[in-house]
This record gives C-alpha cells, structure tokens and sequence, in this order.
C-alpha cells in the first residue's frame, strides 16, 4: 500500500510534467500542471493519512479520537487555490498568445531565439 | 521592536486591496500617492527592523501562537540583519519603480500597480519567513504577480510568450519545491524552519533527507535563474517593462538565492555536515556554469534588456557560488553582491525605460549614436556598468573581496578567475552597448548579435527627466554600496549570525535571549592586501577588450577572424539554439537538471 | 475498519493514476477537459477516502465550477479563430 | 508533429523516468503509509477544539494557527485576478447592448430554480466551515457559480450588470482588505497579527473561533467576488468576437 500511494503520487507528478514537455497547445499544457500540482495534494494527503483515524473533524465524535493529521489538510487547501490562479492567469496569457499570434502551440508562437 | 514584522507584508497588500476597492472613486493621482506612500511605509520599517535586527535576531509569532514545548504551532517571521537587508532592498526598489512609474505607466497604472504592490508584500514576506509552507506561500504570491506583471504589455512588446515561459518553468519550480517540504513534512512533522532543523540534526542525511534538500534547492534555483534552469530569465525580461524588469533581476533572482542559504543553513547544514564537500562541489559547478553561460550569452545581445538580463543570470551564477562555498564570510561577500548589484542593475533597468520613451528603441545597433544627446543617462550607464566590474572602491567591488579571500581559503582561488571573466565579459558587453549607443562608436552592423524583436515606446508624453534621476538615485547608491562606513564589519558579523544554527533554533523554539550582538561589532577583519585590487584591475582589463572587439571586430585582420569563427561559432550556435523560446525544451531542461542535481547527489552523498 | 477501507483507497489511487496519464495524454483540449472533470471527482473521492472532507469539497467545487468554465472559454475562443484565418 | 517535437517527447520519457526514480527513492525513506505520527499534528489535533472552540481541526489551522498563510493565499488569489484583468482587458468591449445567447425558457426556468439552491448551498458552505467542512474558500466558489447561474436564467443583461466591474472591485478589495485589517487590528491592541481579539464561542455553534468567523467571511467575500471577476473576464473574452460575428 505505502508503494502504491507513493508511487501514484510520483507517477502523476512525473506524467503531468511529460504532458506539458509533449504539449502542443497552451491550455492542454495548463492543464498538464493542474495534474502535476494534484500530485502533491495526493502526496500531502498520503504523507498524513493514519490507518484506522477519522477526520480531524470533532463534531460528533469525541475528542481524543485518533484521526488523520490536519496540517497537511490545511497545506492542501491552500494548494488548491493556488493551482487555480495559476491556471487562470496561464490561461489570460495564452489568450493574448492566440490573439497576438494566432496560434497556441508553444513551437509556432516562439519569436525569441539567444 | 518585534510588532514591526509584519509590517512590510501588510501595508504594502492593505494599499493594493485598497487601491482596488476604491479604483473607480478617487483620482488617479490620489492612488497614486496611496500606492508610493505604502512603498515609502513598507521601506521605512523594513529600514527600522533591520536597524533592530543589529543587536538581536527579531521574532514574530503570528496569532501569538507561541511555541508549545519547543513545538511552533503557528508561522513565524524571523529575522536577522541579512533577511532584514533583504527586505529593505526590495522594498527600497518597488519604492524607486513606484515613483519611475508616475509617467512612465499611464494606462492601466492602477491595476500595474496594485500588481507591484503585492509583487513587494510577497518578497518581503518571503525574506522574513521562518516557516517553509510559508515561504511556499510568498513564493506562489511573488510568481503570480510577476507573470501577470511580465506579460501585460501587449501592444508595445512583442515577445508574449516570454511571459508563458516564466509562468510555466516558475510553476514547475515551486512544484519541485513543494515536493521537497512535503517529503520534509513526512519525516519530520514540522513546517517551522528551526524544529525542521533540529528535528533532523542528530542523524546524518539518508535518502529522503539528500532528495528533499534536492528538490527544494532546485525549485529555487528555478527562481535564481541558475543553468539549466535559467532560460525563462531572458525571455521575461524581454516581456517586462522596464521598472518590473528593475525588481525582476534587483530582487527576485536574488531571493532565490537567499532563499537557499536560509534553508540550507537553518534545515541542511547539521544533516549534511559530513556531506559538506559534495554539496559544495555540485552548487560550485552549477554557479561557475552560470557565470560563464550568462556572460557568453550576454556578450551576443543587442536587445539591451536582454543583455542586462544575461548579465543578471551570470552575476547569479557568481552569487551561487559564493552561497556554495557555506561559509559564512563568502556569504558576506554574497550578501554585499546582492545589496550593489540590486541597485546598480535596477539603475541601469530603469535606464532602459528612458532609452524607450526618449529614443524609442531597445535595440543597440537601432540606437547607434542616438544617444549623444542624452549625455548624462550615458555617465550612468557608464557609472552602473563599472560599478558592475568590481573596479575598487565602488560597486560590487567588496563584495569581491570577501568572495575571493573566501575561496581561496577554500581551496578555490580560480574562482577569482572565473568572477573576473564573467564579470568583465558582461561589462564588456554593455560598455560596447554604451559606446554604440551613447557615442555612436563602432558600425551600427554587428552580425554576431542576435537579431530580436525591438519594443514600441509608450505613446503618451512621459517625463524623462523625473525617470533619469530615480535611475541616477539607484545607481549612485549602488556605487556607494562599497564605500558605506563599517558596512564590511556589519555584514560579516550579521553573516556569522545568519550561519550559526544553533542560536538560531534557541530563539525561535526557547525564546532564548541574545546578548547585544552589535557590542561585538568587529572592525575590519580582513587583511587589506592588493589581491583585490589587481582583481578589479583584472575584470576592467577583461571589460574593456570585450568592448573593444565588441566595437571593432571587423577590423581584425581576416585570417584571424576567419580562424576564431571556425573555433567559436559552433559552440555559439549550439547555445543559441539551447535558448529556443519554447516552453516544452525549457522544461525538459529543468527536469533533466533536477535528474542530475538529485542524481549526483544520491549517489555521492 | 482498515480491511473495509484499505482496498478501496487502492482502487481510488489506481483510477486517480489512470485518469491523470488520460488528461495528460490526451491531445484534444475539448476531450481533455472532460477527462479533467472527472479526474477532478476522482481526486475528491480519494480525498474523502483519505479522510480529508474539506479538501476532497475544495476540489468538488474547483473542477466542478471553476476550472471548466474558464478552461472551455478559453478553448472554445482559440478554436473558433483557428477556423477562419 | 516537427522533429523537434519528437525528439523532445523521446528524450522526456527517459528523463522524467529517472525523475520519478529519484523521488520514488527519496519517498522510499518516508514513513509508510498510514503510520505517520507528526508532533505539529497531534498536538493541533488535541488542543484545537479546547483552545479554538471549533470542532474543525483544519478549518482552525487555516484560520487562525496558520491564518497567516491564508491570507498570503487570499492575495495569490487576488493578485491573480488583477493579472487577468489587465491580460484579457482589450478584448473586452468599451459598451453596447447585447442579446441574450440563451433562448430557451425552460433553461432560464430551470436556471431560476437553481440560483437559489445552489446560492443557498454556498452561504450554508461559508457559514459552516468551522463546524463541519467547508469554509470562506468552498462557500463563495459555489456563490460565484450561482450568480453565474443568473447569467443562463435570466439572460445576458442584467447579469452583466450585476457582474460589472465596477461594481464587483469593492467586494473584492475590501474582502481583502478586511483580512489584513483584522491582522492589524490586533497588531494595534498590542497583541501580535493576526491574534484572535474577541470571544471565543461555544464549540459547533456558528458563532464559535471569535475573530475566525469574521476570517472566514472576509475570505467568502474576497473569493466570491474575485471568482465572479475571473468568470466575467473570460466570458467577456467570449462573448465580444461572438456577437461580432453575428
């Protein structure tokens, strides 16, 4: 279990940055690093998560019950946000990419060289 | 004093959320004023808190959540002279780019600047953070701001995808980075720097610990523009206006390197002790890549922003090299280069802009001569650029000597050399630039200068003047740097603080009371000998034959030319076809220099 | 508890792996951002799994609401320029 | 596909191969999963609800052990919205009427009915976030993409005129503002920033975590109105070369 959660942690993180390398078009690549940033939720979350806990919840259950660590919850929270933002201002500039250019695709828009 | 922390952070963000609320009913000019007297605030108190920080490291628990047994349950702003410098710098320069902008930025100057606003907030935040996450968090801040800030320009830039470089290789960076704390978390339950710290201290670094300081190192790498991870830098720069570009390369990259001495000494240096060797002969060898990159690349620039931005990478590479040698003296010397490099290369930024709105290009060759009749924005670009070389007594000249008397200690005296080369190489090439532009030397032909899109001026009437004396302002406190009376002694000392750990633990997690450290001010502790003097006269030398050929290679004789080509241009062209502009190699480049940086660690340490 | 639980975090994170490599891989941004949407729920099933109600309800509401709205905008006008040049 | 491109896929396989081996390798020393116990956790774990009056652990630690770090996240958000605006600012058009893309009475019918359960959903969110999940960010998302809704049901007018500009800036900015002005609040009274200045509550009522309940509305005010800025911009985007073609 410790292999799979890890692994599917590095996996996604490894195969969001392959997409965005391979990505002919920058709104596929911004959602390549949507799926890049979610491997570090997934290895947030599994990094804190307790066999057997509840959530760090007390509402009904009585405190000093075991439950999974909630700083890595409140990371992921802020973590969350952040990939939206990015993703929204990723997204304006290719916007303004297309309009400027014409096309999305990192490998035509370069005008840049040395 | 300790109330005044945050201070830096929030007023400079009140004043943006301010400024948005109240956009559409006051005047621009009020706003204006709102937003240069928040900068003004944040600069003030950033100045009062690194005064204070003299005597004793500062302390700011947010909330009041104090720590429960030496556990932190909050975040923490920690504080000491080189953190506080940090923060005065950048928010001395969004100060300077506030005031530069008051014509320079008609349009839109309400969003631009409410933008730079929080640009600052974040890199104070980030200089005076004692927690990772939260660094994580003024990093995402920093980045966000920037990106929006380097791509606006729509209309007058051409390059747009400058910005979508930055963006995307920035975010990756930060991805790595927050890979690393999570993998730190996972060990150590704990995101404050200093329980991080001695929570790892007792056990030599194994496998997640070396890959850890791997990822976090190399995301910030991303930020300080070290190869391979540098090719965004040139690109932005292209992108940005001039005043961003001014806190892009005299305070971004800079954090970044900061960034990585604070944590390697307030997390790594106890795990990693007996590993000291192969971690500095890794962040040795990427810092002298750097240099060397940078100047190379710097010497075949004709846009002028991108040369200057060239000249940042490879004065980040000396900065890394300097940070890498972990020693508290070469990390003087590091903390003087930031301090005079900042200014000088913000200065000759915000030159940049006059260039734009009085002539109307970027480009040198474009500008051949134009400049005559500019005679004193051409003494500060002269000014600026020998302040670069490290010519005594001015500039970056002290922050040479520390770095070389360091290296030599260690064993690295050729690092002088390198410093010297890339220095004077990048010299050369805007003392080139200079002539060309401002005496109308050499052809206005170059064929060994890449050919880039040139920029439109800002159409409206802009003052020129009021934008040359701010740059004069930035330059001839850059020149100044040098000369300041004790400031060889007040960094030194505030280095040996920054590097000693253990006090550092003891007032973060105990409270613990330090004594009055600057009764221990030191008078100079270095020996004057004529090293650094024949250093300076050595870069100047390097500086001046660049600009020479720079100017007049055409008329060497054709054998000789003939044979060079042969020699350099296959190289020159492979380097050039590296800097692609495509964000897909870009970070393919990162991924493979965070394999190998991981790699030769993992199999070193 | 742990024997209920157990298997279906290792069929959550295995449907979270698959779905990451088909919005990664996948070519068509129109198809992409459908994959998203349901990578999106995924990860929130895997959050609740994991004991992390407020996150896996932070991702609901972001790949449910945010992120397709502005992703098929922002497809939809790079797509319709393309066909008239 | 150039060969540029194919080479670039074929020298990334490898490379984010021993990427992913490095980490994996790294990862290999980390606790197993499911058997991690860290100080920061536990102890917040057992002293939140006592300290915080609030029967949620994260929401406590978002707003007020590391409040600070939500509001650097408020302004990442903020900032990012401000970027967009100035981004995507020349493609909207200076003024003019406009036709309602939407035609279809039984969408606006069933657009009506959903405004209200789904705004209803989201203060309910907001309100909550200290007892149960949920908080100031889920809430005013779902808030956003209920006045959203507005724009399918009641046509493209009078949700533009609820969605202007203008209109929605003061919510945004002041939002954002309030959290830092409760940071400073405190830094006034002599506590430290950010110190929790009022009372406290009882435990699972809506009004319990004192100054964090006024957190967590600053936050639902600021992302709402930043999602709804966000929104508006790129349907703005969408809308202009749309009716141009028409």
């Amino acid at each position: 279990m410790t292999l799979l959660a890890y692994g599917v942690a590095v996996w996604v993180f490894a195969i969001g940055i392959y997409g965005a390398i391979v990505s002919r078009n920058l709104i596929h690549l911004a959602l390549c690093l949507t799926v890049t940033q979610s491997s570090t939720y997934i290895l947030l979350l599994t990094v804190g998560y307790r066999h057997g806990a509840g959530a760090p919840i007390f509402e009904d259950v009585k405190l000093g019950t075991a439950a999974v660590d909630p700083v890595v919850q409140s990371l992921t929270l802020t973590d969350v946000v952040v990939s939206v933002t990015v993703i929204a201002l990723i997204l304006a500039l290719a916007l303004d990419v297309h309009r400027q250019s014409g096309s999305v695709d990192p490998d035509e828009i370069s005008t840049l060289n040395g | 004093m300790s109330w005044a922390l945050p201070l830096p952070v929030a007023v400079p963000l009140i004043a943006a959320a301010l400024l948005v609320a109240t956009g559409g009913l006051l005047p621009r000019r009020v706003l204006k004023a709102i937003a240069i007297g928040a900068a003004a605030t944040a600069t003030a108190f950033a100045l009062v808190i690194l005064a204070a920080s003299e005597r004793h490291d500062l302390l700011h628990w947010f909330g009041g959540w104090h720590p429960h047994h030496g556990i932190a349950l909050g975040i923490s702003f920690t504080v000491d002279p080189l953190g506080a410098g940090m923060v005065a710098l950048s928010s001395g320069l969004v100060l300077l780019v506030l005031v530069y902008s008051w014509t320079f930025m008609r349009r839109q100057s309400q969003t631009y600047d409410v933008l730079i606003l929080t640009f600052g907030a974040a890199m104070a935040g980030f200089a005076l953070t004692g927690d990772i996450f939260n660094m994580f968090v003024w990093f995402e801040l920093m980045g966000v701001s920037a990106y929006a800030l380097a791509g606006f320009m729509v209309e007058e830039l051409g390059p747009l995808q400058g910005a979508i470089n930055f963006a995307v290789t920035n975010t990756v960076g930060a991805y790595l980075t927050l890979m690393g704390i999570a993998l730190l978390y996972a060990r150590t339950g704990a995101l404050n720097l200093a329980q991080i710290g001695r929570t790892l201290e007792h056990r030599p670094a194994d496998r997640l610990v070396i890959v850890a300081f791997a990822l976090v190192v190399t995301g910030l790498m991303v930020r300080a523009a070290i190869v391979p991870f540098h090719f965004w830098l040139a690109d932005a720069h292209a992108a940005s206006p001039a005043p961003v570009c001014a806190l892009l390369s005299g305070a971004m990259v800079e954090l970044g390197i900061f960034f990585i001495a604070r944590v390697y000494w307030t997390v790594f240096a106890a795990p990693l002790h007996v590993h000291e060797a192969g971690v500095r002969d890794v962040l040795v060898a990427l810092g002298v890549a750097t240099a060397l990159v940078g100047a190379a690349m710097c010497l075949l620039q004709r846009h002028v922003k991108r040369l200057l931005a060239y000249s940042t990478i490879s004065q980040a590479g000396i900065m890394l090299s300097g940070v890498a040698l972990l020693d508290p003296r070469s990390l003087a010397g590091v903390a003087n280069l930031v301090l005079a490099h900042g200014l000088l290369k913000g200065g000759l930024f915000l030159i940049c802009g006059v260039l734009l709105v009085e002539l109307h290009h970027i480009d040198e060759l474009r500008l051949h001569g134009a400049g005559r009749r500019l005679p004193w924005i051409g003494v500060l670009w002269l000014a600026g650029t020998i302040g670069l070389v490290g010519v005594p007594p001015v500039g970056v000249f002290l922050a040479h000597q520390f770095l070389n008397a360091d290296a030599r200690e260690h064993g690295f005296a050729w690092l002088a050399a390198i410093g010297a080369v890339a220095s004077g190489v990048c010299a050369g090439a805007m003392l080139r630039a200079g002539a060309r532009i401002f005496l109308g030397w050499g052809s206005d032909e170059d064929e060994l200068l890449t050919p880039e899109p040139d920029e439109d001026a800002p159409e409206h009437d802009v003052r020129g003047r009021l934008m040359g004396i701010v740059a004069g302002v930035a330059i001839v406190l850059g020149l100044a740097a040098s000369l300041a009376p004790g400031l060889e002694a007040r960094t030194e000392l505030a280095a040996a603080r920054f590097a000693d750990t253990s006090a550092y633990r003891a007032v973060v997690l105990h409270g613990a009371a330090q004594g009055d450290a600057a009764a221990h001010l030191p008078h100079s502790l270095l020996s004057v000998d004529t090293a650094p003097a024949l250093y300076g006269l050595a870069a100047l030398a390097i500086a001046a034959a660049t600009a020479a050929f720079g100017l007049w290679h055409r008329r060497l004789p054709g054998g000789l030319r003939r044979a060079g080509a042969r020699v350099l241009w296959p190289p020159v062209t492979v380097m050039r076809d590296a800097h692609s502009g495509i964000v897909g190699d870009y970070l393919l480049w990162l991924s493979a220099g965070a394999v190998a940086v991981g790699a030769v660690w993992a199999l070193t340490l | 508890m742990l024997e209920t639980i157990a298997p279906l975090q290792a069929a959550t994170l295995v449907l979270v792996a698959c779905a990451a490599t088909a919005v990664a891989l996948c070519l068509d941004p129109l198809r992409q951002i459908f994959l998203s949407g349901v990578y999106g729920l995924l990860l929130a099933v895997l959050f609740v799994v994991l004991q992390a109600p407020d996150v896996a309800l932070s991702m609901l509401v972001v790949s449910a609401v945010a992120y397709p709205f502005i992703v098929l905008i922002a497809i939809s006008r790079t797509r319709r320029q393309r066909e008239k040049p | 596909m150039s060969s540029r491109q194919r080479l670039r896929a074929w020298i990334a396989a490898p490379v984010l191969g021993l990427l992913a081996a490095i980490l994996g390798w790294g990862l290999s020393g980390a606790p197993g999963f499911g058997h991690f116990h860290g100080a920061y956790g536990d102890l917040l774990s057992a002293t939140a609800v006592p300290q915080r009056h609030s029967t949620n652990v994260v929401t406590a630690i978002v707003f007020d052990y590391r409040g600070f770090d939500t509001m650097g996240e408020e302004f990442i958000l903020f900032a990012s919205v401000v970027g967009v605006v100035l981004l995507l600012r020349d493609m909207r058009e200076p003024s003019g009427d406009r036709d309602d893309p939407v035609a279809s009475d039984a969408i606006r019918l069933f657009g009506v009915l959903m405004v209200g359960v789904v705004l209803v959903v989201g203060l309910w969110l907001a309100a909550f976030g200290l007892v149960t999940p949920g908080g100031g960010f889920q809430g005013g998302v779902i808030v956003a993409g209920a006045i959203v809704l507005v724009f399918l049901a009641a046509g493209y007018r009078p949700w533009r005129a609820f969605g202007r500009q203008s209109l929605l800036d003061p919510f945004e900015g002041v939002g954002a503002a309030s959290y830092v002005a409760l940071g400073l609040a405190a830094l006034i009274a002599g506590a430290p920033f950010l110190h929790n200045l009022m009372g406290l509550g009882t435990s699972g009522t809506l009004a319990s975590g004192g100054s964090m309940t006024l957190l967590n509305w600053a936050v639902a005010v600021e992302v709402a109105a930043a999602n709804l800025v966000l929104y508006t911009e790129f349907l703005e985007s969408y809308l202009v070369p749309h009716l141009d073609e028409r």
